[in-house]
């Protein structure tokens, strides 16, 4: 063996080493910095195998590569999308600040899980609704009501107690959007039944696994945030 | 002469899609009626080759250069190109396309023209990178997070079969020291074989294809059309040419053609969901476009559009689900094409898909043959879904052939007539073909429901299955 | 479907054994060693990589630019679309970090220039110079910040460069083919070898400028994961 | 033993590790870094077969024939370079698009989600 075949061999032995510390890490930085590793060992052993055309771009193509993946990782923050349509005391914009129940609610749930919510505002139901069913959003508040609402398409959580008007026609109303909404002055309260209902939040199916930490959140009993924040908004404690 | 001759064929199939692809980039055009002229040039230009015959090839760049070869092969699937950029564009007219499909549509009718042109193994191998890299994009954009799971499905399995054509591209190299498809005999066999399965892998041909059905199902019908029609052809028609100049491949992809045949239809026998039966045909109809690999390109054509013409029809349905149509019934406007389409597929005299039947079985025979017929008549069972579903009240019969239907259904009669196989014989088989089809359908298959396991068609099964062929290949061959 | 674990083990196994199957493979001696004299020969360059990848196989160069510029745009497209969230400050403030940066990027950006201009007369060439151009831009993004960074540099005059940059490389392809091509000039002239140099410097903008906003993409993005 | 064997062995095993990452890596990014490996191993296998020994392709003067590396392989790899980058950064794209529906990269329990 002369000397360059063994620089070439060892220049070779060195990548299927680095391929391996690679693939080995579970944490993407380290696996990004073994990449980088690997475009290096493979252009030294390029320059000594007589391709140096080659050996230049994979070391640039390289370093390019891994500053991007970096650049990726790095900018990484989580986050979960909220979609609402106003509806005084669940969910307000007053002086551009979002306040009401659900929005401290989901707030406080952010702050346990370390994920900040990211609010949008939406138009319309109908807007939302849809946004929700195709997973664009992973939560929808606002004049959402169970048992009403409830559908194949997404999950709802009660959160607190109302009463919905409803009509023969299948048209029904909820109690904040009846005292507060534009609809109050074309709604004819007066035939209309009442029926007991929740304000909930909608779940997408999508939203993989924060429907099971919201649900284990809203179900615990030690929590006390959620009766508090009722307490603040409603003045009952159940 | 022929130099020139090529040079214009180049710029007019590849350059000028290319070239008005980059415009419509930097124009933010998003009618793609404009381009109707590029897809008539092309299609009249190969319609025009194929009557005058002939054939050559030339070389571009001299020493090392890439081989180009113009022959009736690579005219025929030219032609379907054309016809069913065409036909898509007529039916897409009304829906606003999203911005980037346009200019997508161009670059991908130049380069399924550039990998029928093309004669040399590696510049198939980077203009199938390159379909790749656009059907990546196609599949992407209905908006659907399934799609985007399933393009990158795709992506991952087409690069790893890409990787491994790549490693077949070297050997074939190193042993003959030239990338042309002319040394396809010398190259050893392993190359060949590597070759084969990293095409299959694009061609959506029996197990490396298991991506196809996610992916064709879940993509928009539109994009779907395209995926069929004219991308799943850009790994067909390099398997065919290969099958053709290599005696080892001969041995090997009528074998994977046959297993592709009976595996697509068993399949698409028992599925509920219209849009994942048509798939699944797509893989079937891959096996019998490879089945006899000197008539192929008579097949693919009318493959390309039969079955472009049934994803845009299906499109159009209220409803995905068969039980749910079959409940409520379609209306006639919906219902015509998709009738039409389903015989001509099941191989109906006069209708596109006889003359290409008509041609496979006459050149099959023995237990190849024998399983070729079951795979057709298992393809008119699995259309009898589709040809008896009810007909509901308040169509409108005269919407039913839209310009791009009429179009389609005028290339289909066109395409039987040409074919030339209107012979008492062949008439009377394809017949008998369908009728059991369709007894067996009312016997059996309609009242029973069986759900096949479909656990092969997760990304790292069909990764894994591709080094398992591969194993195969090389165990038989040693034998 | 939860994979066994078995399975898994059965597919790489197979793998083994196909490799071992290339491996065996005996090289056949062709004797390929003056191949590099006859191309140097024939397009009057130093440089037979280059050569060979903007003469002989131009046509597949031509595959590859658009195969590069379609992932960028389908890339920016996709990045664009939705989520854009405020341009961020920069991401390093520690004044030592920012003079090795600033260090680094003026390399990479002089190591472009140099490998765009002398591409076919030393290694290097278009792409290698195009992603230290990208290189030396991301890491000027990283450690400066953006919203002062984009009152220099609108995206509007680079974005028409690029597409007509992409314009002339298909045009000067489509003249190589058809064997239009200036004369060959003094062999190792900074301007020799026909339309290799034009071609390089072309490549270099297409790919730099591509390279720059997929990486402007991605710092204005946040991800989730 | 050959150093042009032992080297093919010691790429080929690049190539069979980057399979192993496939196969067996659950997070999305990691399998692609993994099939990233994967292309290194096949380029430079490209790159092995061009070496003869002998000194790069790059000739000082066109009238003294010199033995050099075959530059063929190494151009048209210098394509197969760019290609995978393009596929890597698409698909680094898509990836992460996919990660905001699902809040997972893990490609099993993104598959689960459809096993209809």
């Amino acid at each position: 063996m002369t000397g360059h075949g063994l620089l070439v061999v060892g220049a070779v032995l060195l990548m299927p080493v680095m391929a391996f510390f690679t693939l080995r890490e579970d944490h993407i930085l380290h696996a990004i910095i073994g990449r980088g590793m690997l475009g290096i060992a493979a252009a030294i052993a390029y320059a000594f195998m007589g391709a140096p055309d080659v050996a230049v771009t994979e070391a640039l193509m390289g370093a390019f590569l891994v500053t991007l993946l970096y650049v990726v990782v790095f900018s990484s923050g989580e986050e979960f999308r909220v979609g609402y349509v106003e509806l005084p005391m669940i969910v307000s914009k007053e002086a551009e600040k979002l306040e009401g129940f659900a929005v401290d609610l989901l707030t406080e749930f952010g702050r346990k899980i370390k994920v900040k919510p990211n609010f949008v505002s939406f138009e319309s139901r109908q807007a939302l609704l849809e946004a929700v069913r195709e997973g664009y959003m992973d939560m929808a508040i606002g004049p959402f009501v169970y048992p009403f609402d409830e559908s194949d398409n997404y999950l709802t959580l009660p959160i607190i107690e109302t009463r919905i008007f409803k009509k023969n026609g299948g048209e029904w109303i909820d109690l904040l959007s009846l005292m507060y909404g534009p609809e109050n002055r074309t709604f004819d309260r007066a035939s209309a039944e009442m029926e007991k209902g929740f304000y909930s939040v909608l779940l997408s199916e999508d939203a993989h696994d924060l429907k099971d930490i919201l649900f284990s959140f809203m179900g615990d009993e030690e929590n006390i945030a959620v009766p508090e924040l009722k307490k603040k908004y409603f003045g009952v404690t159940k | 002469m022929e130099e020139l001759m090529a040079i214009l064929f180049v710029s007019l199939l590849v350059m000028v899609p290319f070239f008005s692809g980059i415009l419509m980039l930097a124009g933010k055009g998003r009618d793609s009626r404009i381009l109707l002229p590029v897809w008539t040039a092309t299609a009249l230009l190969a319609g025009f080759m194929l009557v005058k015959g002939g054939a050559f090839h030339v070389v571009i760049g001299g020493l090392y250069g890439v081989e180009l070869m113009f022959d009736t092969f690579s005219w025929t699937f030219v032609l379907m190109n054309g016809l069913v950029f065409i036909g898509v564009t007529l039916s897409v007219k009304k829906e606003r396309l999203p911005f980037l499909a346009c200019p997508l549509m161009a670059m991908l009718h130049g380069t399924a023209n550039a990998v029928f042109i093309s004669y040399d193994l590696f510049n198939i191998f980077i203009c199938i990178d390159l379909i790749g890299i656009l059907a990546f994009l196609f599949i992407r954009l209905g908006k659907r997070p399934r799609q985007i799971w399933s393009a990158v499905q795709y992506l991952i399995v087409g690069n790893v079969g890409m990787i491994l054509y790549l490693v077949g591209c070297l050997y074939g190299y190193k042993a003959t020291g030239s990338f042309s498809m002319e040394t396809l005999p010398a190259i050893p066999s392993v190359a060949v074989y590597l070759l084969v399965i990293g095409l299959s892998v694009k061609g959506g041909v029996f197990l490396a294809g298991l991506w196809l059905p996610e992916a064709h199902g879940e993509a928009e019908s539109a994009v779907s059309a395209l995926l069929s029609g004219v991308i799943v052809k850009c790994g067909i028609a390099p398997l065919l040419r290969l099958a053709e100049l290599s005696p080892v491949a001969s041995e090997i992809v009528p074998v994977l053609a046959v297993a592709s045949a009976i595996y697509g239809v068993s399949y698409a026998v028992f599925d509920k969901d219209i849009k994942k039966m048509l798939a699944y045909h797509t893989i079937s109809q891959a096996g019998f476009i490879l089945a006899v690999p000197g008539a192929g390109h008579l097949y693919a054509i009318s493959h390309g559009l039969f079955k472009s013409w049934l994803f845009i029809a299906a499109g159009n349905l209220p409803s995905r689900d068969l039980e749910s149509l079959k409940q409520d019934g379609i209306k006639a406007e919906f219902w015509l094409p998709l009738f039409l389409g389903a015989l001509a597929i099941s191989g109906m005299p006069l209708l596109g898909g006889f003359g290409a039947k008509s041609i496979i079985f006459g050149q099959l025979s023995g237990f190849p043959a024998f399983l070729m017929y079951i795979a057709a008549i298992g393809t008119a069972v699995s259309f009898a879904k589709i040809v008896f579903l009810p007909l509901s009240a308040g169509g409108d019969l005269k919407k039913a052939l839209s310009l791009s239907g009429l179009f389609f259904l005028a290339c289909l009669v066109f395409r039987d007539i040409a074919a030339g196989y209107f012979v008492v014989s062949y008439i009377l088989k394809s017949l008998v073909i369908i009728g059991t089809g369709w007894a067996i359908y009312f016997l059996v298959t309609s009242r029973k429901s069986v759900h096949l396991p479909k656990g092969a068609e997760s990304l790292e099964h069909i990764i894994g299955l591709l080094f398992i062929m591969l194993l195969f290949m090389i165990g038989v061959s040693g034998l | 479907m939860r994979i066994p674990f078995d399975i898994r083990k059965a597919y790489f196994a197979a793998a083994i054994v196909v490799a071992v199957f290339l491996a065996i493979i005996p090289d056949t001696e062709l004797g390929r060693e003056y191949n590099a004299f006859l191309i140097a020969a024939k397009a009057g360059i130093p440089n037979t990589v280059t050569a060979i990848y903007l003469e002989n196989r131009l046509y597949d160069t031509m595959f590859e630019v658009m195969v590069f510029s379609i992932s960028i745009t389908g890339a920016l497209y996709f990045l664009k679309k939705e989520n854009k969230f405020q341009l961020h400050d920069s991401l390093f403030t520690d004044p030592a970090t920012i003079i090795i940066f600033r260090g680094c990027a003026m390399l990479s950006f002089l190591s472009a220039c140099a490998l765009a201009a002398v591409g076919h007369l030393s290694p290097g060439g278009g792409f290698a110079a195009g992603v230290a151009f990208g290189t030396s831009m991301v890491i000027q993004s990283l450690i400066s910040d953006r919203n002062h960074l984009s009152n220099y540099l609108s995206m509007e005059r680079p974005e028409k460069l690029e597409k007509s940059s992409w314009i002339f490389i298909l045009a000067i392809s489509l003249l190589t083919f058809s064997e239009i091509i200036p004369p060959d000039g003094v062999w190792g002239n900074l301007l020799s070898g026909g339309w290799i140099p034009m071609l390089n410097i072309l490549i270099a903008i297409k790919v730099g400028l591509g390279t720059w906003a997929l990486s402007l993409g991605f710092l204005d993005h946040k991800w989730i994961f | 033993m050959d150093i042009v064997f032992l080297a093919r062995l010691l790429l080929l095993s690049v190539i069979l590790i980057g399979l192993w990452g496939v196969l067996y890596k659950k997070n999305l990014i990691m399998k692609i870094i993994a099939m990233d490996i994967m292309n290194t191993g096949a380029i430079s296998l490209f790159v092995l077969s061009s070496w003869q020994r002998s000194r790069a392709p790059v000739i000082a003067d066109s009238t003294v024939k010199v033995a050099t590396s075959d530059p063929v392989p190494q151009a048209v790899i210098l394509t197969a370079i760019v290609v995978g980058f393009s596929v890597l950064a698409l698909l680094v794209v898509y990836v992460m698009d996919l990660s905001r529906y699902f809040h997972t990269l893990d490609t099993d329990r993104i598959q689960e989600r459809w096993k209809s």
